[in-house]
């Protein structure tokens, strides 16, 4: 059995190397989506595509329905109306749990870490989907059980060396400033090791210097990873500088789609979202 | 201090995913143990094992197994006596049916029927929240006693509609019954609750620990990260009520040797809610130090008067004792919320710091 | 280092401009989580009547704690203020309960838009005038003004606070605050989240009650080229301890604040592409 | 076949034989109904405003009932111990926030659940310390409750209506009227569903917790006043009446524990189904005594489809 | 101590039952206070008792009763529970209990329950006597009618019924068990309507605590004939009639002890309560069926030492002494009145194969202010009950096999 484990996790600890920018194939595809609350139209018939290996910003004011699109595109909200498509295969009604081992991930917009748990038991719920030892061995915590805790520990530890937060492995989360948490999320989402991560404002309230430190760790995992990246973030130096292309919502609404300088330029853009001072 | 932790360092996953990880707390687990399975057996008085050392075990099996669901996996519930009861009465139709069953395999059986009847009253828990789902397992409660009551075939259609152990051997060695030596049923008592707790500590702190917490914790996110809520509480439903059922066999048979129905009403399970709380969600040793605390209280207490000398007449002592305890509860709560067992964590950060404040 | 904040604080304690009355001042104060966990290890700020505060600082540095030190709501978190003293107005307030506070004109916005989930929009406006006395027209009058600054909250004034979006939130947690018609206002974090137009706007409206309600606040803020455009004193916080005060424009000026948080080395704003993955240590705590 | 004929036709058969009886039954559900509604009101309001599952409600009854018999027995008038023992409840509300909830505000919901049986334990050992074990009588006519019965003769059979259970309906309506208002229309009422939304906020805004608080435990004082007068006047005052607290829990669920008309539609609900059940159901196949259970079991399906009861807040989920 | 004879009382004056408990406890305190006050004692050595509160909590009761177990000469359970606990434990420990009037039938067996006796009268007979009553001694008059049972959904409650189906079987009348659950005491309207919808002949009431007061309650309320309506002797406490006063005039209640103003009760009054060390509200209750019960218990239990320390011949008796003398008691008529309890309860003579004694008992009836007798000693017959009792005996011992049942103590 977990003779067995091993190589999957070593060969998981080195993914795909990263795409060459060109013949880049489409990830995953939304066409016509339509969410509403009650009253409220969420989301209101939008399409965009994410191709596999780029940066994709989503931006828009507040109340816009970036975060709806997310949920939606990891299956938390059944979107009424239009069709999902990820790696080439149209999504029908998805459990949430599904999209994990799906190979979809994301971070939150309010923190959503499990409070009570070390930032290492955060992370390694990351792998949950992943163990397989049953009851018995665990009962005995000997034997493969233990192997496999072990491997997994392994490569948990090489996320917390990547993202440097070796030194909180033991704290319990609920107890780290607002900006570790963020980064022990970015931690517990890379333990999937997602093929497309969803980043909810994943600097929010965070000052420069994190801001400098939480972008390197996004572009290295773009690039070294090879992770498609879906961002969603209002500090448009931020977007302008990571993103390879920018989809703007407004009201539910898609009023902008390219490349960031583009749309930076698009006056309405400008009034709906950036304001004159920018 | 004694709680030098600098010099011990890790050099593999293995010895930091070791149970104890810092020496000094094998060292007292060691001492503890050493008093338990040598000290007290020696000294100890018959009423000492009937009225303290066993009950003190069992109940804290019965948090242990609460603890599992409620501190662990976040589902509150309230039906625990309900599932002590059908490990009881399991246990009781095993050992009567199959006479020539052995004790052990009848307790360690009785627990699998509880645990599914806890899984079956714990379906809802996949729809029901807090404390909807807290008085959902009152429900559970409530059917499970009135069916005790009135399905005679459960107490073999007893005159006196109640359940009595018979007098069993284990290997040779009478276990149960009037005759048993109180010594032989605390060291008997004793095995079976420390396996069972080294299972639990090795269950918390392994895999499913990690679900259940999480579950616990924020069950919105722990789905997204790609945990099968159902899996996750359902087996929290499972392992609890079957360490439930196996402590509540325990109750009936090493420790009151005869049960009626109503033995297993709500009382009984507020009175292992509050062991499991007072010693400490999430812990396991909390449930330890606080059926220390909920179940020898109150028979320490009725010694007092008679120690300082003072003649005060049963009842307003009870009254009293009632009334200390409900306070001391509440006590605690204040002092500690997260429990004794917090307050022992905290103690020991201090004793590893020391003698430094902060 | 100690020594020198120690040496700062001297002149920091009463006034940062001379002559000026202080609406605000904080003493020497120290706080302690679950009396183990030392945060804020001798914290000292004024802030002058009229006057915009930044509070700076990298994460868990302590700015939620001070905030939260000053208008009391440590208790519900285990922490507690074990050195120094708190004066609004002249008079000691450590004592008081939170509420009082908010009688006396103290109100702050915590971190994180803490709205009422289950109450609409509107209610969760109208509870904060909860303390007010002076009747219901006035406090209609605020409440259109409320709707003046954030048009967005009208649209949805009927529709469960839990329900809206992070934004949304945030805006109805400020509304919600002027609701009490304060003097001084703690602000924690307001520009979290929200889109870059609204966090103009947000500090457009900290600048007009400022002007002309004669509002004092005190913010902690992530977003320091904001902060320091509108603020006029500066506090910058690290691990618990101000290491760097003064004068909003002087600090703008400053290398290592240019450098860590306004993000504009030598050569004009530098691109997050190609941060390097060095850390220069700090001046302030060579 | 047989089975199912008892199952499924014989009962309605009997509902249509004995028409007047069928009227009785109802009535006593009602009653029932009623009275459970009433405990189940002063737990919705202390979980509005606290979030505590206040499971000292029920004792709260039997103290304010002992309090108050045992004042009359002293020699007070009616109406003055009916004062005197108002004011025991507002001092006991005092007692519990200062010395109880102050200390624990923002502490996780189980926590002050347990907190709350602690109270009930120490009020269990106080009553019976200060009043005794003893059965005590509730005064009636003293306050003005009549006693006597109304015979109505329909379908030439009779349906007796106790005055004291009219009384007892007409109070609890009249007292979820008052409550509902209170909570809606006023200030007071807001910063009480404030509170029970998010301490931290509601403290931020100059929300005084112990002020509500004490208001809050007051009021769910009062009710508990109330309820123990009528179903003291039922069944005489001793500690046994405490175990009506756990006849609340199911109308709790099916209610929705933060709604005050679910208390009363909920409990109204469930005291004729279970009533319904057990004479037509209960008693013939299944060896009666069915109202230890049935309750719950009802709320539990209804919560399978409305997690939240039938009025309870919705549970907002986000992420 | 040696200079006294250890005698527990595992009480209950606190929980949901206490109300029922607290007079009992009472009476039987008053009464060893009297004889310790009175004649220094039983055979010149007196009496310790002692209470140890268990409020009917099983827990608490196994505590209480290894607490006591030490130097007591008898236990005294107090609840079926606790009974049943410490049933198999009294072979080991040697030590009888004693549990009048309560316990359950089948103790009646020496042979089989060598430790355990429940003088006077057990619930069978109880059961039997009252059919014996509303029968008016001719038990064929039953055919045909319906009697209904409401009892407490509890052990103790559901003790009567095989006797009752028995009977029923027997005689040709319609039986029907109506149960209260122990949290619907306080609500009984569903079991009234059922009443008021069967409408049997007569309803027998097996409660306890709360339970009569609710009953009553609805009886009156439903306006059921109360003449129709017997309680066991646990359902005839003053304190659960006196609140309805007039409007309960009739009910019945069968006891096994008569109240009245005997010259024990002078006794009592003048050496304890007017010394204001009896724990009574007011000595008013004195004359209450429970209180003087109370008394009656005690009564038999130093009976029971007197005989043992006559046997042996000397006064400080240990546990096993007091069994024989509670095996071997012979209260008759002249004894009763020398004990001034001439017709307070029924001579009472036990046996190896009675632990009961059966004695007997009257019907009592309300009359709106006190109960009062209103028959003649009704007896049970034992040619029906003996035969039941022996086989659940056999069954009891049975199921706990290997059960010692007189384990070689000699007979006599
Ligand atoms: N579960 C829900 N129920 C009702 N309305 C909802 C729900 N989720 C989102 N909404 C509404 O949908 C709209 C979009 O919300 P969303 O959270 O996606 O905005 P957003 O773009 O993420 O804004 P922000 O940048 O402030 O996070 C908002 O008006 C919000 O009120
Ligand atoms: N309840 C608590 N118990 C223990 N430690 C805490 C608690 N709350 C905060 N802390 C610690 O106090 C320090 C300061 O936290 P604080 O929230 O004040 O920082 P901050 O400057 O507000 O950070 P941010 O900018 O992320 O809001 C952090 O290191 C944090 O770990
Ligand atoms: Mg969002
Ligand atoms: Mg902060």
């Amino acid at each position: 059995m977990s003779v067995m484990e091993r190589p999957e996790v070593v060969e998981s600890a080195a993914v795909s190397p990263a795409q060459e920018p060109q013949k880049r194939e489409v990830l995953l595809d939304l066409a016509n989506v339509s969410l509403s609350f009650g009253g409220v139209k969420a989301i209101n018939n939008i399409s965009f595509d994410i191709q596999r290996g780029e940066v994709r910003a989503i931006i828009g004011p507040n109340g816009a329905g970036k975060t709806s699109m997310l949920n939606v595109i990891n299956g938390f909200y059944q979107p009424q109306e239009g069709q999902i498509t990820f790696k080439g295969e149209r999504r029908t009604q998805m459990k949430p749990h599904l999209a994990v081992s799906q190979g979809i991930a994301r971070t939150f917009q309010n923190v959503a870490l499990f409070k009570g748990m070390s930032t290492l038991d955060n992370i390694m719920t990351g792998r949950s989907t992943r163990m397989r030892q049953n009851m018995f061995w665990q009962l005995l915590y000997y034997g493969p059980a233990q192997r496999e805790e072990i491997a997994h520990r392994k490569r948990v530890e090489e996320i917390i060396d990547f993202l440097e937060i070796a030194h909180i492995r033991h704290t319990p989360v609920g107890k780290l400033p607002y900006g570790l948490q963020k980064r022990v999320e970015l931690a517990r989402a890379l333990a999937m090791e997602p093929e497309l991560l969803l980043l909810d404002e994943p600097m929010a309230g965070m000052n420069l210097e994190e801001k400098e430190d939480m972008s390197r760790f996004i572009i290295d995992v773009n690039e070294q990873l090879g992770t498609t990246i879906a961002l969603i973030e209002h500090d448009m130096g931020v977007v302008m500088d990571l993103s390879d292309r920018v989809v703007v919502l407004d009201y539910g609404r898609k009023i902008a789609d390219g490349p960031p300088d583009e749309v930076q330029a698009n006056q309405e853009v400008i009034d709906a979202y950036l304001g004159v001072s920018h | 201090m004694f709680y030098r932790v600098s010099g011990q360092f890790k050099t593999s996953y293995e010895s930091d995913m070791a149970l104890f990880p810092i020496r000094q707390d094998a060292v007292l687990l060691g001492v503890i143990l050493l008093a338990m399975y040598v000290v007290f057996p020696l000294f100890a008085s018959e009423f000492t094992f009937k009225a303290l050392l066993v009950p003190v075990m069992i109940y804290s099996l019965a948090a242990m197994g609460l603890n599992i669901l409620t501190g662990f996996a976040g589902q509150l519930s309230l039906g625990t006596a309900g599932f002590m009861g059908v490990g009881a009465y399991a246990c009781y139709k095993l050992t009567t049916i199959f006479p020539e069953m052995n004790v052990v395999v009848a307790l360690l059986l009785s627990g699998c029927f509880s645990a599914m009847v806890g899984v079956a009253f714990g379906l809802p828990s996949l729809r029901i929240k807090g404390f909807y789902l807290a008085i959902a397992t009152l429900a559970s409660q409530f059917f499970l006693v009135w069916l005790f009551e009135k399905w005679a075939w459960l107490y073999n259609y007893n005159a006196s509609g109640a359940i009595e152990v018979r007098t069993m051997d284990f290997f040779g060695l009478v276990v149960t019954g009037p005759t048993a030596a109180p010594v032989t049923q605390y060291y008997f008592v004793l095995v079976i609750v420390s396996l069972i707790t080294f299972c639990m500590i090795n269950l918390t702190r392994g895999r499913y620990g990690r679900l259940w917490k999480a579950v616990r914790d924020m069950d919105i996110a722990a789905e997204l990260v790609g945990i099968n809520l159902m899996r996750a509480k359902l087996s929290a439903f499972a392992v609890s009520s079957y360490v439930v059922g196996v402590a509540g066999a325990m109750l009936v048979f090493f420790w009151k040797g005869a049960a009626e129905p109503n033995l297993f009403d709500i009382p009984l399970s507020f009175q292992v809610l509050f062991i499991a709380i007072i010693g400490g969600l999430g812990s396991i040793l909390g449930n330890f130090l606080g059926a220390i605390l909920i179940v020898a209280l109150p028979v320490l207490l009725n010694f007092v008067p008679g120690l300082i000398g003072v003649e005060v007449n049963s009842a307003t002592l009870e009254h009293v004792n009632v009334m200390v305890v409900g306070a001391l509860i509440v006590g605690f709560l204040i002092a500690e919320p997260h429990g004794l067992a917090r307050l022992w964590a905290l103690i020991r950060e201090k004793l590893i710091i020391w003698p430094f404040p902060h | 280092m100690v020594v020198q904040t120690a040496a700062r604080q001297a002149d920091v304690g009463t006034s940062n401009v001379p002559g000026e009355e202080t609406i605000l001042s904080v003493n020497n104060i120290e706080v302690i989580y679950d009396h183990v966990v030392l945060v804020l290890k001798g914290v000292s700020l004024t802030v002058p009547r009229g006057g915009i505060v930044a509070l700076l600082g990298a994460n868990g540095a302590g700015k939620t704690t001070t905030l939260k030190a000053i208008s009391n709501l440590l208790q519900a978190e285990r922490g507690e203020v074990t050195k120094g003293t708190i004066e609004f107005n002249g008079d000691k307030v450590q004592a008081l309960s939170s509420n009082a506070l908010v009688q006396l004109g103290c109100i702050q916005v915590m971190e994180g838009r803490h709205c009422f989930e289950h109450l609409s929009i509107e209610d969760n406006l109208m509870s904060g005038a909860y303390t007010r006395k002076d009747g219901a027209a006035a406090i209609r009058r605020d409440l259109e003004m409320v709707y003046e600054y954030f048009p967005r909250l009208r649209e949805r004034r009927r529709s469960q606070a839990g329900y809206t979006s992070g934004g949304e939130q945030q805006m109805c947690a400020v509304g919600r605050a002027l609701m009490s018609r304060p003097e001084m206002i703690l602000l924690d974090e307001p520009s979290m989240g929200l889109a870059p137009q609204l966090v103009e706007e947000i500090f457009e409206i900290v600048k007009k009650l400022n002007e002309q309600e004669g509002v004092s606040f005190l913010l902690a803020e992530q977003n320091t080229n904001v902060a320091l455009r509108y603020a006029t004193y500066g506090y910058i916080m690290e691990a618990g301890r101000i290491v760097l005060d003064g004068a909003a424009d002087e600090l703008r000026e400053n290398e290592d604040v240019k450098e860590f948080y306004l993000g504009v080395g030598g050569e004009g704003r530098k691109s997050f592409k190609n941060v390097k993955h060095y850390k220069r240590r700090k001046r302030w705590l060579a | 076949m047989d089975a199912l004929y008892l199952m499924f036709v014989d009962p309605f058969v009997q509902m249509a034989d004995a028409p007047d009886f069928f009227l009785q039954v109802l009535w006593e559900g009602l009653v029932s109904g009623v009275l459970y509604a009433l405990i189940a009101l002063g737990f919705v309001l202390i979980f509005k405003s606290s979030r505590i599952f206040n499971f000292a409600q029920g004792i709260m009854v039997v103290f304010a009932a002992l309090t108050l018999v045992g004042l009359y027995e002293m020699g007070l008038p009616a109406w003055v111990s009916v004062g005197v023992t108002l004011l025991v409840m507002y001092g006991l509300a005092m007692c519990v926030e200062r010395v109880v909830l102050r200390p624990l505000v923002g502490q996780p919901d189980i926590i002050l659940f347990m907190a709350s049986i602690g109270v009930t334990m120490f009020l269990i050992g106080f009553g019976e310390f200060v009043f005794g074990g003893e059965n005590k009588v509730m005064i009636t006519e003293a306050l003005g409750i009549p006693t006597g019965a109304i015979e109505l003769n329909p379908f030439d059979g009779f349906v007796l209506i106790e005055e004291k259970d009219l009384t007892a309906v007409i109070m609890a309506v009249l007292l979820v009227l008052g409550l509902l208002l209170f909570l809606n229309k006023t200030a007071m009422g807001r910063a009480i569903r404030a509170l029970g939304d998010d301490p931290q906020a509601a403290l931020s805004v100059g929300i005084s917790l112990s002020q509500i608080w004490v208001l809050v435990w007051f009021i769910a004082g009062v009710i508990a006043l109330a309820t123990g007068i009528v179903w003291g006047a039922r069944a005489g005052v001793s500690f046994a009446l405490e175990v009506i607290a756990y006849k609340a829990l199911p109308v709790l669920m099916l209610g929705g524990l933060e709604s005050v008309a679910g208390a009363i539609i909920g409990g109204i609900a469930i005291g004729l189904l279970e009533k319904i059940f057990e004479i037509y159901w209960g008693q013939p196949l299944l060896g009666g005594n069915t109202e230890t259970w049935f309750a719950f079991i009802l709320a539990l399906v209804v919560l399978l489809f409305r997690p939240q009861g039938l009025f309870g807040e919705r549970i907002i989920e986000r992420v | 101590s040696a200079a006294s004879l250890y005698v527990p009382n595992l009480t209950y004056r606190t929980g949901p039952f206490a109300a029922t408990g607290i007079p009992i406890m009472n009476g039987q305190r008053d009464y060893v206070e009297m004889i310790n006050a009175r004649d220094g004692g039983v055979g010149g050595i007196e009496l310790e008792f002692d209470e140890c509160e268990t409020g009917y909590n099983t827990n608490k009761g196994v505590e209480c009763y290894e607490k006591t177990k030490g130097n007591a000469i008898v236990t005294q359970p107090w609840s079926t529970g606790i009974t049943l606990q410490v049933l198999p434990r009294t072979n080991v420990d040697r030590i009888p209990i004693l549990a009048p009037g309560y316990g359950f039938s089948p103790m009646s067996e020496g042979n089989t329950f060598a430790w355990a006796f429940n003088p006077p009268v057990s619930y069978w007979d109880g059961a039997y006597m009252i059919l014996e009553y509303i029968s008016g001694g001719d038990m064929s008059s039953l055919k045909g009618k319906e009697i209904a049972l409401l009892h407490l959904d509890h052990p103790f409650g559901k003790e009567p019924i095989p006797l009752f189906e028995k009977m029923a079987a027997a005689h040709g009348f319609k039986f029907l068990k109506i149960p209260v659950g122990l949290k619907e005491m306080q609500n009984q309207s569903a079991q009234w309507l059922q009443i008021r919808r069967e409408r049997p002949d007569h309803v027998i009431m097996w409660g306890w605590g709360a339970m009569n007061a609710g009953a009553l309650t609805e009886a009156v309320k439903t306006r059921f004939p109360l003449d129709k309506m017997i309680g066991v002797w646990w359902s005839g406490s003053d304190d659960d009639l006196l609140p309805l006063g007039g409007k309960a005039k009739g009910y019945k209640s069968i006891s096994w002890n008569a109240p009245g103003d005997y010259a024990v009760m002078k006794d009592i009054r003048k050496h304890v309560v007017d010394q204001g060390n009896s724990l009574l509200k007011s000595s008013a209750d004195m004359d209450k069926v429970f209180y003087q019960r109370g008394v009656v218990i005690s009564a038999i239990l130093v009976e029971g030492i007197r005989t043992a320390q006559a046997k042996y011949g000397k006064a400080n008796i240990g546990p096993e002494e007091l069994r024989w003398g509670l095996e071997n008691l012979d209260i008759t008529a002249e004894r009763l009145k020398e004990m001034g309890m001439d017709g307070m309860f029924a001579p009472l003579k036990t046996s190896c194969d009675n632990h009961t004694g059966h004695a007997g008992a009257w019907m009592l009836e309300w009359d709106g202010e006190r109960f009062v007798q209103v028959s003649d000693l009704l007896k049970p017959n034992r040619e029906v009950i003996k035969p039941l009792e022996a086989e659940k005996a056999a069954e009891y011992a049975r199921n706990n096999a290997p059960w010692p049942g007189r384990d070689g103590l000699a007979c006599n």
